[in-house]
This record gives structure tokens, C-alpha cells and sequence, in this order.
């Protein structure tokens, strides 16, 4: 029972920092990039390679997924996204999804179609146990290792937004770009910065979760999906919303699983269509007054 | 005033372009019967399209759960075939009432909310409906998909044929009648409020009209034709299977529709039209990776703007408008 | 006494459209100017020139010495502009004090100086922007811009959908910024009599150019060249 | 043209299921460059399509290349409803269809034109029912994926089980989709049973090798047994050591040490640059079978292809497969098999064997 | 007390912790011309949302014409004869002013359901989408998309917009907000030509036009009704002159 809200707690984090990018560029840029789970997967991608054929240990390949894909992000802001700042959603999601498409064939033809398997260091594959029976509760390393790292990074996160002005320097840019930069916005680099730390966190988290949720090509595909329920049920306008959110999941994914195995996917859905009828604008936004 | 009736009438009256292209879709079958069956796929997409228009282009409604409709549509067909009669205009009915059925009591769902609330919520009822046809696969067939539909004849006279040449023009047929209806639905007053809808929903409440109601009769419209579609592809393929509820079908019929330029009528077929034939012509040229250009296109197709890439004679409407 | 602005030859527009057309005009230092002129004559556009929002095609700009044609516009508030659009442009995500330290630059207007000056902006501080009312909001500009802590103050229509009081209020706050703080201003307004009064210098512009320089003074006691330009009553 | 016959061969090339298209696409590649073009007199030309695993497409596709390209025969088939939405295809149009992937045992009863060259779920699961009991495990739990090969696998496993008076704890499945095994593999861990049975799509298994490890299930003393597609020879590498000790069975290995397959696994790996698993000897098998057929057809398709194709006995890197002119489902040896490195590679190693298993879901 | 059309009863708004409505009891009666002035955020546009049902009140109740209809959905109350325009407007960008005034109309006679017949097929409609075209000068434009018009062609449709559904009774707010000067009297003259029996309410800063308009006056401060009366007795009221107009009637002669 413990272990497995262990567990649930740790894969909702995970969620956590996948969905934290798309959270922000959702709620702070206004833009949906759905193409934000093929950052993930380049960020396992860098994790698997720079292991595997370079010999990287895995805590120095972590950064180097943060850096390069935030890189990539930002490349690609600059060439691509920014030109569909402030089109309806719709060309927006549509813009995204084929970037996904071209991510995933471009992965498939590079590495080939089959899961690539993280060897974890050592010391992150034991196990601590305590108690007993119904009690017991297990914690593998790996799982504590990655509760651990995605906490700091939300309360590092947490910190910088509340405590400078960026996020509403940011804010005011996507309302407003051509009125922000006459109040002295530099416009153009906020949006960059903010996409590419976006980017960065989502290759971060893909780094972090390839052992756990697999890495393949369809990555993107597969999991775009978790993170629009994070993002959708957490709403975008704070980070403890999707915080939460992702935990909610994480853990009613994992019991529903073990409790009621029958009911499968079924669960997340049936919750996530609850919670949105009760809250259209997301379980953790703030009630507009 | 009768200057105004006309100008007001005018885009009710059919264009001549209008006519030479549903002359040329009615060819397609007899000049390519060797393509009967893409055909016979085209125009359900196309129908599938036309229904998610009216949700998406007219009534503004996000939609990543689409398919749920299409597959209780599917379903329905399928099973009232298999165990109740196997006429199929019957089934086609049955189809499309299911499919209302669920979209009339889903409605109350899609009224509130933002977009992307939308988007989740009609993406989670496809989900659930997937899961319940996995569920029951006594009734299903489940994940191996529900077998032994025997079709009757069409009219009581034209057994499908395994060239598909008698489904490919039931299918336009359909598509045909649907396309006619929905086009004079579309310039009624009520055809118009849905463009007002997404225009401007404060000014349509403040005009008297109700919202939510308008929302739900468009969804529910919607649904229906959805229902239709996936009716259709039972009958003419004898199977139906969990694909027809899966999420890449929202996705890809939204693709198509966008592709064709939502909000328009000839939308769904013109990206129906172009996806399929996208599809075919790139997977017979890269089978393996035909979605990196898929991918690509709509890229392009997004940064370039759709107006300049695919609809050239859009170019000259703005001069008889 | 040396030039605050010096705007020479300035040519702008709208993307390939030109407005204005060759414009050329200086403020002293220490001197507010009227930006008088009928609808859809270019004054939004002059300003928004200023504040590098709309398109300069010829010409150069000079503020206290400085080339401020040449800067990108978010450059320009650091050089000293404070611009208050003509459609307020409130930030809707942001609340009213976040509104206010988002944009601000260090200097004498601090956040709580302005609540001082406007206290209805202190009581309305935890808002989101959008929740105000339209004077609120044209008050929240007024404050924004003064945050910036510029060299010269862009208003753009500052007195539209004002209540009277406020008007008066507005009015008086402009005149003691120009004389006690030494912070001149550009007015564009509609209604000449109200803003004659707090500006030293005026300019009617009329089909893309200057067609009427004059003192606010001699137009105040003389309104008559105004009726030819702004053709109040027409129509 | 008169000299030339075609094969339709339809298999997902994209989508979750492409590794599958890719194994048989590439076996099928190496067997016309080792045997040439030519069967019963004519060019042999097969087009590959690309169904994306999704029913309905194989179906049109199927229905096209009929009727269009007139093909002699359809093959491939990666999956069971991609198989079954084809069938009354078959059937209408009398053509013979091969099955190289697909593994529920019913495939080969939905027309009479379907036969088989891969393997059916309870031939495998079948032969570990009868291998686990004897070597000491008598509680098992079994965790299968929920659709038909997995039920197949769930059912004739049980059932073996307890006919050989074993004791079946717990019956677990998992969707299709599945990110994460971390619940069933508590619950299994909870149950505490002797060994854990196993059936996942190939592509799963070595993520869930590594969840089995971490969780130290290994440690609790929890033997993990299953069909060969948990151990599938494409990916095993990538398994690292948790995959040590597994039993499975199965009907092929890369490592079977026949000459036959030492050559056919040279042959593939200096061709393609992977190891061929399963996939890839149903593909290579099934257009042996064709060969074989179309040379007794004389390039005849239809029945005639169809009756040649059944009662056909011949050796295949696997071991001797028969074709069983009744059920026209495959008979062939069943291998039980342990994971172990050799030369720092890891292999599903043979130790013993059933000869010539029939499919036991077709002999009730 | 039956020429009473709209009335107001003890209505509260809070927003959090803003009171910006308190205790607002007000009437409104047939054919008044009756204006709502007050200093900016005394809570007039957010009475008006009250009054439409944009926004629910936190307590108090609405009457028209007697009826209670204070849980009424917006759209059902315009059905009663309640009709307002926006400060900022509220059009259909891409319908032409006579397709937008088509569909009003049609929605006016209950026709706006019809799913068969087209828009420009119906006679009655027709003819009065035509009186309305050019009695707000409305003809040249009357087909291009809404979008494309000068911003004071796109006020007077708003206008026009809820003229044309016949409204007994009419909420202005700031019709005249960003209309030249010289153009607001014309605006201004099209409501005065208004049935007399139809009640207007408007809200305005523009002391000119509100004095040449208005036979009573409201003034809301801080959510609350200060004083009502004649334009006369507001002008003249001192506290009036210190909360809202200041010396600005210094030039202006109420009444006419
Ligand atoms: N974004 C734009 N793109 C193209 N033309 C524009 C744009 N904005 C304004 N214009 C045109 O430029 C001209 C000048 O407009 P501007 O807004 O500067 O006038 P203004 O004097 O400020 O008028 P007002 O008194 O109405 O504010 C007008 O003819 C207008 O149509
Ligand atoms: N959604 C909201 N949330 C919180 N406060 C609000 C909201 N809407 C309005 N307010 C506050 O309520 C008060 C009344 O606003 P309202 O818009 O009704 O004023 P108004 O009288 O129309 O002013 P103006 O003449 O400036 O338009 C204002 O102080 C405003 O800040
Ligand atoms: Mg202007
Ligand atoms: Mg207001």
C-alpha cells in the first residue's frame, strides 16, 4: 500500500517535470506546443547515447540533456515557433503535432524503432524496505533519486517565478508585445529564454524517465497525452497546480491499476472528465474574482 | 429590397465551379474503378470531415474525441447487422441515431469550459468508450475486432462487390445527400447563427439567442454525421474494430479538415481528398516514414498560411463576393 | 535652452503605408506639447513612432542627445520614454501592482509613489488589469508609464471615458509633473480647451503634416485658427 | 504480364507495431536474394504495404491489391484483428493467405484459405505449462496483455497448469498501452508465488524485465517463465542481466544450432545489421511455403496454390514445420529455452524440446 | 405604479472583497430617457451586467415589468424586451451588417431556429433589415464583412444591432466612447427617434451629450445611488459637483 503510493508519488512526479515545459509555454506563452514530449524524448535520446557510445556517467549526462535540448528549443524558436505566436490554437496544435511527426520518423530512421534500455548506475538500482505486510513500504533508489531531483526543481522554479519579475515580464509580453516593448520589454528574448528552459526541463524529465517509462520513437506520441491531463486538470496559471495534478494522476493511475486492474485507462478518464466538469478551468486555478 | 434578398441569397445559389466538381466526384468511380475502394475510403473521410466541420469550423468546438461518434456509429451498424437485419440503409440509420443519442447527452459536457478543457473532455469520452469496447468484447470482439457482419444487398438489389464498386457510390451517394442538406442547413438563420456563434458568443446571447442550446444542436449535428460515416465504413468493409474509436482517428480527421480549411463546406473534402492521396502517395514512395513528411507538409503548411498553399482560387472569391 | 526631443524630416507609417510625411518639429527642455488634429490624422501614429511601435521610414528622432531612431523599441524606455497608449493596453494576465513593477525602471516614481497619486490604483492593486473599470484603467496607464521613470511622457487621448472630476484631476497631475518634477509631456487630445491649459507648445496636424504651430497660450485667448484644422461642428 | 506472379505481403511498417513489419520485411528481402525470383516458372514479384497496424487499412489494402494487382497471394499479418478483418477477404476472392506474425489460435478458422508459418500462443504456452510444473514450480501467477494472443496464452497456460495439479494464484492483465507495470508487479510480489508467467507483445519485454529486477522480485525468489516474446531475440541485448535465468518457450531461437540457422542468422545479420528474431523466420518460412507451392502450382493461384500450400513439410532454420492439410496450421517443435551469455551476447539457449506440437486450441 | 418597467431591488455585487454594487434599488420607467452617471469604477457597467444577466448578483432581485428575473439566462431576458449595448463592441466580424441584422430580425420574429429556408428568403425579414440599413446609414456598407468597416460605421451597428430587436427596454453604455465628437450627436439623434414608449438607460461621460439627453438622472457612487433627480437638480447638487463633475458645468446649460 505505502510502496505503491511510493510509487504513484514518484511516477506523478515525473509526469511533473515532462509536463512542466508545455505548462509553461501553455499558461505563461499562450502557446500549445504539443510537440513538447519530442523535447522529452530528445532529451533521453542524449541521455541513452552519451551513455552508451560515449561512456558519459549518468549524473553528467543529466545536464548535458537539460543544456542540448534546451539548445534544440531554442533553435527552434528561433527558426520556427515564433512565427506562430498569436495564431489561434488551432494552427498552433496542428504546427506542433507535425513537428512531432517529423521528430518521431526522424528518430525511427536515425536509432531504429526499438526501445533503448537505460543501464542505470548502480547505486541507483537497490532498493530500501521497511515494515511489514500491508504496510510494507519499498523505495527503489532510482524512484527516490527521481522524487528528489524533481522537487528541488520545482521549488527552484517556484522560486524564480515569485520571487523576480520575469514570470510577469513574460505574462505581460504574450498579452501584449507590441505595447510591452514600448514599456521596455526586450520582447524577443524573454519568449526565447522561456521556450528554451521549457525545452530544457522537458529533456531533463525525458532523461530522467527514460528507465522508467521507456524510450522509443513513439515516445512523444504515447505520453503527449499524459501531459495535456497534468497541464488540463492542474490548469497553467501556477506551478503546485500541475504539481498536484501530476501526483493526482501518478497515484490514481498506480492504485486504480493494482485495486481495479478491469478498469484500466479507464480510471484517468473518468477522473479527468469529472474533475473538468466540476472545474472547467482546471482543479488548481485560482477562481477568477 | 429585392437586391438585398438576392446579395443575401447569394451564396445559397450554387456556384458553377461547385457543380463541375461534384460532376467530377461522381466520374472518379467510373474513370478509376481500379481505385474503387480509396474512393469508398475518401468519401467517408470526407464525411467524417464534413461532420467534424460543423463542430470545429461552424460551431467552434475543439474536438480531439471525435471519433467516439464515428465508432458508435461503426458499432451500431455493425451489430444491428449482424444480429438484428442486414439492410444496410436501415443500419445507416441506426448508426447515425446512436451516434446522436451520445451526442445529445454529451453536449451538456463541451458548453463550458476553455478550449483546451474541450479538448481533453472530448478526448477522454472517445477514451472511455474505447475502454468499454475493450471491456466488452462478448459484444465487441474487443481488441481482435468484431467479425462476420454480412451485409445485404444495397436497395435489395446490389450485393457489395468485392471491388468495391457498389460501396464506393453508396458511399458518395451519402456524402452527396449530406453534402446538399447541410449546405441549405448552412444558409438558414440557424446555419448562419453558428458562424455568429464563433464569431462572437456574448453578441449571439445578447441578440436573444441561447448559447448553450446552439452549442448542443451543433454537437449533436455533428455527432450524427460522425455516426453516419462510421456506419458506412462497417457496412462496406463487414468489420468493425477498437480503430474506429481509437485517438489517432480524431486526430487524423482533424488533420484532413484543417488541411482542407475548417469552416468552409468543401472543407472536409478537400482534406479528405488531400490526406488520403498524401497518404497513399507517400507511403508508396517511403512506406516507413511517410509521417516525417506528413509532418513536414503541415509544418509548411502552417508557416506558409493555408490561404497561399492550398486554396488558389480562394484568390478570386473576394471579387464576387 | 537645449532640445529635449528633435524629431527632423520624420516620414512613418503602418507597414508600406506612410502617414505622416516628413515631419519636423523640437521641444525644449522643460516644455509639454498639445498634439492636436481630426480623426485619422496620424497623431496615434507620431506617437506610437516615438515609442517604436509604428513604422519609421525616413527621418531621425533625438532625445536628450541621444539617437532614438536607431533603437529597437523595448531600448527606447530605458532611454527615457514613457508611453501611454492610446488604447491603454492594460496587461489583462497581470495584477494592477504587477502591471506597475513589471515595466518599472528605477527613479523617483516608485509603485507606491503613484498610489499616492492615484489611490483608487491602491485599493485595486491585487486586480487582474481586466477587471477594472475603463477610467481605472486609464489611470493604471498613466501610472505605468511614470514608473518607467522617463525623460518625456507620450499621452495618447489620456482623457478618454475619464469622469470630469477625474479629467480635471488628470489634468492637474500632468501640469504639476511638467512644472514640480521637471517631466514634460506630448498630449494628443480631441478637445483642445482641456489640454491647452497644461501645455506651453501646440502643433494641429492635418493630411500627414504640420499645418499649424503655435503657443498654447495664444490659442487658449484665440481659438479661432482651430476651427479651420479640427472643424468642430461639421458634418 | 503472363510470366509473373505477385505477392501482396501487408504488414505495419509504422506505428507501435513496426518492428514486426520490419523483421519480416527484411527476412523476406534475404529470402529472394538467396533463392532468386523465379517460382513454378514465373517472376516472383511482392509488394510490401504499409498498414500502420490498423484494421481497416489492411483490409483496403488486401481488397487492392486482389482486385487491382491480382496477387496469387497475401501474406504477412502482424496482428490478430490486422489478420481476421482480412479473412472474408480471402475467403470471397479465393486467394491463400499466409499469416507470418499474427498468433491467435482462431486466425486459421476464419476462411479456409488462411494458413500459418509463425506459431499459435498455445502451442508456446502449452509446452511451459508442461515444463514449469516438473522443475518445481507449483504457484504461478500469470500477467498477460489484454487482447486475443494474450488470453489465448492466459487460458491454455492456466488450464495446463492445472491439469498438471498446479495452482494458478492470480490471473493479471494489462492494457495494450501500458506505461507503467509497477502495480502488477506489486500485486505479483504480494501474491508471493513461485514464478510469475509472462506473455507481452514483443517491444514491452525489456522494460519489463527491468521493472521485475528493480522491484526485486528476482531477490523474493520469484522465477519468471513465459513465451518467447519477453525474450525476443531483437531487444534481448538490451535487456542486461535481469534477463539471465529466464525460461521461455518457444518455437525459435536465434541461437537453435542447427547449420541451417547458423547460416540463416549469418546471412540476415551481415544483410541487415540486426539479429533476426521469430518474426523474421515466419517471414522467411512463409515465402518458402509460397515457393514450394507456386512450383507445385505451376504458378497457379487460387485453389490450386491453396492445395499445395497445405500438408507441405520441409526444414526451416527453426527445425522441421509441417503444414497440417486439415487445420492448414502449423506443426513444429517447441523449444524450452534459458537466456545466458555467450561471448558477451545475450541468447535464448535450448534445452529441451516437444517434437512436432500441433496447435492444441484446434484438438478440442 | 404600472408604467414602472425595470426595477431594481436592494442589488449587491461583491468581487472578493470590492463591494461594486451596494444596495442598488433603482427604477426605470416606460419611455423614460434616463441617465446613469457616476465617477469611474462606481460600479455602472457592472449594474448594466447585472441587469442583462452577463454577471449574477450576489444578493438582491431584478424586475421587468413586474416579473422576477433575476435567475434568468441572458438570452431568455432579451426575448423579454431587455436589450443593452457594449462599451466596447460586440459584432460578428465576418457576417455582413445585413446578414447580422437578417438574423436578429428573424431571431425577433422567432424564426432564428428555421434550419430549411435561407436567410435572405424571408419577406418580412427583408423588409425590415432594409428599413434598418438605412435608417442608420448603414446601405453602401451593407455587404461587406463587418471587419472591414470604419469604426464609426461598426458603433452604429452595434445601435443598430439592438434596435432591431425592437427593445421596450434599451441599456446604452458609453455609446459614444471613441466616436468623434462630431459624429456623436447623430448617434445620439437615432435613440432620441426611438418609440416613445420605449425606456432608455444611458450611461456616458460626455456631460454635453448626457445633459441634452436625459429627463432623469442617476448617480452612482462607490456602488451606490448618491442622488436622483432632474438634470437641473444634479447640476445644481454640490456633492455631485465634488464626486463627479467637478467644475466642468461651469460652461454647460442643463435642460432644454
Ligand atoms: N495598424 C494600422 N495599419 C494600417 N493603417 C493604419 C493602422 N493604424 C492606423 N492606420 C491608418 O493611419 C491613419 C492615421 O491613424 P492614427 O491612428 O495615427 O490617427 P489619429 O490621428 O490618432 O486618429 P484618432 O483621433 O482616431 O485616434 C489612419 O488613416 C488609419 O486608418
Ligand atoms: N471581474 C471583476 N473582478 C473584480 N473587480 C471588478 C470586476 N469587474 C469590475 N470590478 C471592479 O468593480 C468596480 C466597478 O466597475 P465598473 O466597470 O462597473 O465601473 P464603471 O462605473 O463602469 O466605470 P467606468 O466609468 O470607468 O467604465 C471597479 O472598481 C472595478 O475595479
Ligand atoms: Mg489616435
Ligand atoms: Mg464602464
Amino acid at each position: 500500500m505505502l510502496t505503491l503510493l511510493f510509487d504513484g508519488i514518484a511516477y506523478g512526479m515525473l509526469l511533473f517535470v515532462l509536463a512542466l515545459g508545455l505548462a509553461v509555454t501553455m499558461g505563461l506563452m499562450n502557446f500549445i506546443n504539443l510537440a513538447h514530449g519530442a523535447f522529452a524524448m530528445a532529451g533521453g535520446y542524449v541521455l541513452a547515447v552519451l551513455m552508451q557510445h560515449h561512456g558519459w556517467p549518468f549524473l553528467a549526462c543529466l545536464p548535458a540533456a537539460f543544456v542540448l535540448t534546451a539548445l534544440a528549443g531554442a533553435l527552434a524558436e528561433r527558426l520556427l515557433y515564433r512565427h506562430l505566436y498569436g495564431r489561434p490554437h488551432l494552427d498552433q496544435v496542428l504546427f506542433s503535432i507535425g513537428l512531432t511527426f517529423m521528430a518521431v520518423a526522424a528518430v525511427d530512421y536515425a536509432v531504429g524503432s526499438s526501445p533503448v534500455t537505460i543501464q542505470t548506475p548502480e547505486w541507483l538500482r537497490g532498493r530500501f524496505e521497511f515494515g511489514e505486510g500491508a504496510w510494507q513500504l519499498g523505495m527503489g533508489h532510482y524512484r527516490l533519486f527521481v522524487i528528489a531531483v524533481c522537487l528541488v526543481l520545482a521549488l527552484a522554479l517556484q522560486a524564480v517565478l515569485s520571487r523576480t519579475r520575469f514570470g510577469s515580464r513574460l505574462r505581460a509580453a504574450v498579452d501584449d508585445p507590441r505595447v510591452a516593448a514600448g514599456l521596455g520589454i526586450p520582447v524577443d528574448r524573454v519568449f526565447l529564454l522561456t521556450f528554451a528552459v521549457g525545452s530544457g526541463l522537458a529533456g531533463l524529465g525525458g532523461a530522467l524517465g527514460a528507465d522508467l517509462l521507456g524510450l522509443e520513437p513513439s515516445f512523444p506520441l504515447k505520453y503527449m497525452v499524459y501531459f495535456l491531463i497534468v497541464c488540463a486538470v492542474g490548469g497553467t496559471s501556477s506551478i503546485t497546480g500541475p504539481l498536484l495534478a501530476a501526483l493526482l494522476l501518478g497515484c490514481a493511475d498506480v492504485l486504480g491499476k493494482y485495486y481495479v486492474p478491469k478498469l484500466g485507462a479507464f480510471i484517468v478518464y473518468v477522473l479527468m472528465i469529472a474533475i473538468l466538469l466540476w472545474r472547467p478551468q482546471g482543479l488548481f486555478t485560482r477562481e477568477k474574482r | 429590397m429585392s437586391d438585398l434578398s438576392a446579395r443575401l441569397l447569394a451564396p445559397a445559389r450554387w456556384k458553377p465551379w461547385e457543380l463541375a466538381l461534384w460532376v467530377l466526384i461522381w466520374a472518379a468511380p467510373i474513370a478509376l474503378p481500379q481505385h474503387a475502394a480509396l474512393i469508398n475510403d475518401i468519401a467517408i473521410t470526407a464525411l467524417f470531415a464534413l461532420s467534424l466541420d460543423i463542430v470545429l469550423g461552424y460551431a467552434g468546438i475543439v474536438s480531439l474525441g471525435h471519433a467516439a461518434f464515428f465508432g458508435v456509429g461503426a458499432y451500431g451498424a455493425a451489430l444491428f447487422a449482424k444480429h438484428l437485419h442486414p439492410d444496410p440503409l436501415l443500419g445507416l440509420a441506426v448508426g447515425a441515431a446512436l451516434a446522436a443519442l451520445l451526442g445529445a447527452l454529451t453536449s451538456p459536457m463541451i458548453v463550458r469550459g476553455t478550449d483546451l478543457t474541450r479538448l481533453m473532455v472530448t478526448m477522454g469520452v472517445a477514451g472511455v468508450l474505447y475502454e468499454l469496447a475493450n471491456k466488452f468484447d462478448g459484444l465487441t470482439g474487443g481488441a481482435d475486432g468484431l467479425q462476420g457482419v454480412l451485409m445485404g444487398p444495397l436497395l435489395g438489389q446490389f450485393e457489395f462487390d468485392l471491388g468495391a464498386r457498389v460501396a464506393s457510390f453508396y458511399s458518395l451517394a451519402v456524402l452527396f445527400v449530406v453534402f446538399v442538406l447541410v449546405r441549405r442547413v448552412l444558409q438558414s438563420p440557424f446555419g448562419v447563427s453558428l458562424e455568429a456563434l464563433r464569431d462572437n458568443r456574448l453578441r449571439l446571447a445578447s441578440a436573444g439567442m441561447s448559447v448553450q442550446g446552439r452549442l448542443a444542436v451543433a454537437y449533436t449535428l455533428g455527432a450524427a454525421l460522425a455516426g453516419l460515416a462510421g456506419a458506412l465504413l462497417a457496412q462496406t468493409t463487414g468489420f468493425a474494430s477498437l480503430d474506429v474509436l481509437d485517438f489517432h482517428r480524431s486526430a487524423d480527421i482533424m488533420l484532413a479538415l484543417v488541411i482542407g480549411g475548417a469552416g468552409w463546406l468543401w472543407a472536409g473534402l478537400a482534406g479528405a481528398i488531400a490526406f488520403k492521396v498524401l497518404h497513399d502517395v507517400l507511403s508508396a514512395f517511403t512506406a516507413q516514414y511517410w509521417t516525417f513528411w506528413i509532418g513536414a507538409f503541415l509544418v509548411l503548411l502552417m508557416l506558409v498560411g493555408r490561404d497561399r498553399l492550398l486554396r488558389p482560387w480562394r484568390w478570386f472569391r473576394k471579387g464576387n463576393a | 535652452m537645449a532640445a529635449l526631443l528633435d524629431v527632423q524630416h520624420l516620414t512613418c507609417g503602418h507597414g508600406e503605408a506612410v502617414v505622416l510625411q516628413d515631419v519636423s518639429f523640437t521641444l525644449p527642455e522643460g516644455r509639454s506639447l498639445a498634439l492636436l488634429g481630426r480623426n485619422g490624422t496620424g497623431k496615434t501614429t507620431l506617437i506610437d513612432t516615438l515609442a517604436g511601435a509604428a513604422r519609421r521610414h525616413a527621418g531621425t528622432i533625438t532625445l536628450a542627445g541621444q539617437a532614438l531612431h536607431a533603437l529597437p523599441s523595448h531600448r527606447r524606455a530605458a532611454a527615457g520614454i514613457g508611453w501611454v497608449p492610446q488604447e491603454r493596453n492594460i496587461f489583462k494576465s497581470l495584477t494592477v501592482h504587477e502591471n506597475l513593477t513589471a515595466v518599472m525602471r528605477p527613479g523617483p516614481w516608485s509603485p507606491e509613489r503613484v498610489y499616492q497619486l492615484f489611490p483608487r490604483l491602491a485599493e485595486r492593486r491585487q486586480n487582474l488589469g481586466t477587471q477594472l473599470s475603463g477610467g481605472e484603467q486609464q489611470m493604471l496607464a498613466f501610472a505605468r508609464a511614470l514608473v518607467l521613470n522617463p525623460k518625456l511622457l507620450l499621452l495618447d487621448e489620456p482623457l478618454e471615458g475619464l469622469a470630469p472630476i477625474i479629467v480635471e484631476e488628470l489634468l492637474r497631475a500632468i501640469r504639476r509633473v511638467a512644472r514640480d518634477e521637471g517631466l514634460p509631456s506630448i498630449v494628443v487630445e480631441q478637445h483642445p480647451q482641456m489640454v491647452l491649459g497644461v501645455t506651453d507648445d501646440a502643433i494641429v496636424l492635418d493630411r500627414g503634416s504640420i499645418a499649424y504651430r503655435a503657443t498654447s497660450e495664444a490659442l487658449l485667448a484665440d481659438p479661432t485658427p482651430l476651427d479651420a484644422w479640427l472643424g468642430v461642428g461639421q458634418h | 504480364q503472363a510470366d509473373t506472379v505477385k505477392i501482396g505481403v501487408i504488414l505495419p511498417m509504422t506505428g507501435q507495431s513496426a518492428s514486426t513489419g520490419k523483421q519480416i520485411a527484411a527476412a523476406i528481402q534475404l529470402f529472394q536474394a538467396q533463392n532468386g525470383k523465379k517460382a513454378g516458372g514465373k517472376t516472383v514479384e511482392v509488394l510490401i504495404k504499409d498498414d500502420a497496424g490498423v484494421a481497416d487499412n489492411t483490409r483496403r489494402l488486401a481488397q487492392e491489391l486482389v482486385v487491382n494487382d491480382k496477387v496469387v497471394a497475401l501474406a504477412g499479418f502482424g496482428l490478430t484483428p490486422l489478420a481476421l478483418a482480412t479473412a472474408p477477404i480471402a475467403t470471397q476472392s479465393k486467394t491463400p493467405m499466409v499469416v507470418m506474425a499474427a498468433a491467435t489460435s482462431a486466425i486459421t478458422e476464419a476462411s479456409p484459405y488462411i494458413t500459418r508459418t509463425s506459431f499459435t500462443l498455445p502451442q508456446a504456452a502449452v509446452a511451459m505449462g508442461d515444463w514449469a510444473p516438473k522443475n518445481g514450480i507449483k504457484k504461478v501467477v500469470t500477467l498477460v496483455t489484454d487482447y486475443g494472443p494474450g488470453n489465448d496464452a492466459e487460458k491454455y497456460f492456466s488450464d495446463r497448469i492445472l491439469l498438471n495439479s498446479g495452482q494458478v494464484l492470480e490471473k493479471l492483465r494489462t492494457p495494450l498501452r501500458s506505461p507503467d507495470f509497477a502495480p502488477v508487479l506489486q500485486k505479483v510480489r504480494d501474491a508471493k508465488p513461485d514464478a510469475l508467467f509472462v506473455f507481452l507483445p514483443s517491444g514491452q519485454g525489456a522494460q519489463f524485465m527491468k521493472q521485475f529486477g528493480e522491484r526485486g522480485l528476482d531477490k523474493a525468489g520469484i522465477k519468471l517463465i513465459g513465451t518467447g516474446d519477453i525474450t525476443d531475440d531483437d531487444q534481448l541485448n538490451d535487456m542486461g542481466d535481469v534477463a539471465l535465468g529466464v525460461v521461455t518457450t518457444q518455437h525459435y531461437s536465434a541461437a537453435h544450432p542447427s547449420p541451417m540457422n547458423k547460416r540463416f542468422v549469418a546471412d540476415f545479420q551481415a544483410m541487415h545489421k540486426f539479429r533476426p528474431n521469430f518474426m523474421a523466420v515466419g517471414g522467411w518460412d512463409g515465402m518458402r511455403l509460397l515457393y514450394n507451392g507456386l512450383n507445385a502450382s505451376k504458378g497457379a493461384g487460387n485453389d490450386a496454390l491453396m492445395a499445395a500450400l497445405k500438408g507441405q513439410v520441409f526444414e526451416s532454420p527453426r527445425g522441421q514445420i509441417l503444414i497440417d492439410a486439415q487445420t492448414r496450421e502449423i506443426v513444429q517443435d517447441i523449444y524450452t529455452r534459458r537466456v545466458e551469455k555467450k561471448d558477451g551476447q545475450l541468447w535464448n539457449v535450448e534445452f529441451d524440446v516437444q517434437k512436432s506440437v500441433k496447435d492444441p486450441g484446434k484438438t478440442k | 405604479m404600472n408604467d414602472v418597467v425595470l426595477q431594481t431591488h436592494g442589488l449587491v455585487k461583491r468581487f472578493g472583497g470590492i463591494t461594486a454594487t451596494n444596495n442598488v434599488s433603482m427604477t426605470l420607467r416606460r419611455g423614460a430617457r434616463h441617465a446613469l452617471i457616476g465617477p469611474n469604477g462606481a460600479g455602472k457597467t457592472t449594474l448594466i451586467n447585472q441587469l442583462t444577466g452577463v454577471l449574477p448578483p450576489t444578493e438582491g432581485r431584478v424586475e421587468l415589468g413586474g416579473q422576477d428575473i433575476t435567475a434568468l439566462p441572458a438570452h431568455r431576458r432579451v426575448a423579454l424586451g431587455l436589450v443593452r449595448t457594449f462599451q466596447i463592441n460586440q459584432l460578428w466580424p465576418s457576417l455582413t451588417p445585413a446578414q447580422s441584422l437578417a438574423l436578429v430580425v428573424s431571431q425577433r420574429l422567432g424564426r432564428s431556429r428555421r434550419w430549411w429556408r435561407p436567410l435572405g428568403a424571408d419577406d418580412t425579414v427583408l423588409a425590415e433589415v432594409a428599413t434598418l440599413l438605412a435608417q442608420f446609414h448603414l446601405d453602401e456598407q451593407a455587404h461587406r464583412a463587418t471587419r472591414e468597416l470604419p469604426y464609426g460605421k461598426r458603433r452604429l451597428l452595434e445601435i443598430a444591432l439592438a434596435v432591431a430587436l425592437q427593445p421596450r427596454v434599451l441599456l446604452l453604455d458609453e455609446p459614444a466612447a471613441g466616436v468623434p465628437a462630431a459624429e456623436r450627436g447623430e448617434i445620439l439623434a437615432t435613440v432620441a427617434a426611438l418609440p416613445a414608449d420605449v425606456s432608455v438607460l444611458l450611461i456616458e461621460h460626455d456631460m454635453d451629450l448626457v445633459f441634452s439627453f436625459a429627463t432623469t438622472m442617476t448617480v452612482l457612487v462607490n456602488g451606490t445611488v448618491l442622488t436622483e433627480g432632474t438634470p437641473e437638480a444634479i447640476a445644481a447638487d454640490p456633492q455631485v459637483r465634488a464626486v463627479y463633475l467637478g467644475d466642468s458645468m461651469a460652461g454647460i446649460r442643463p435642460g432644454h
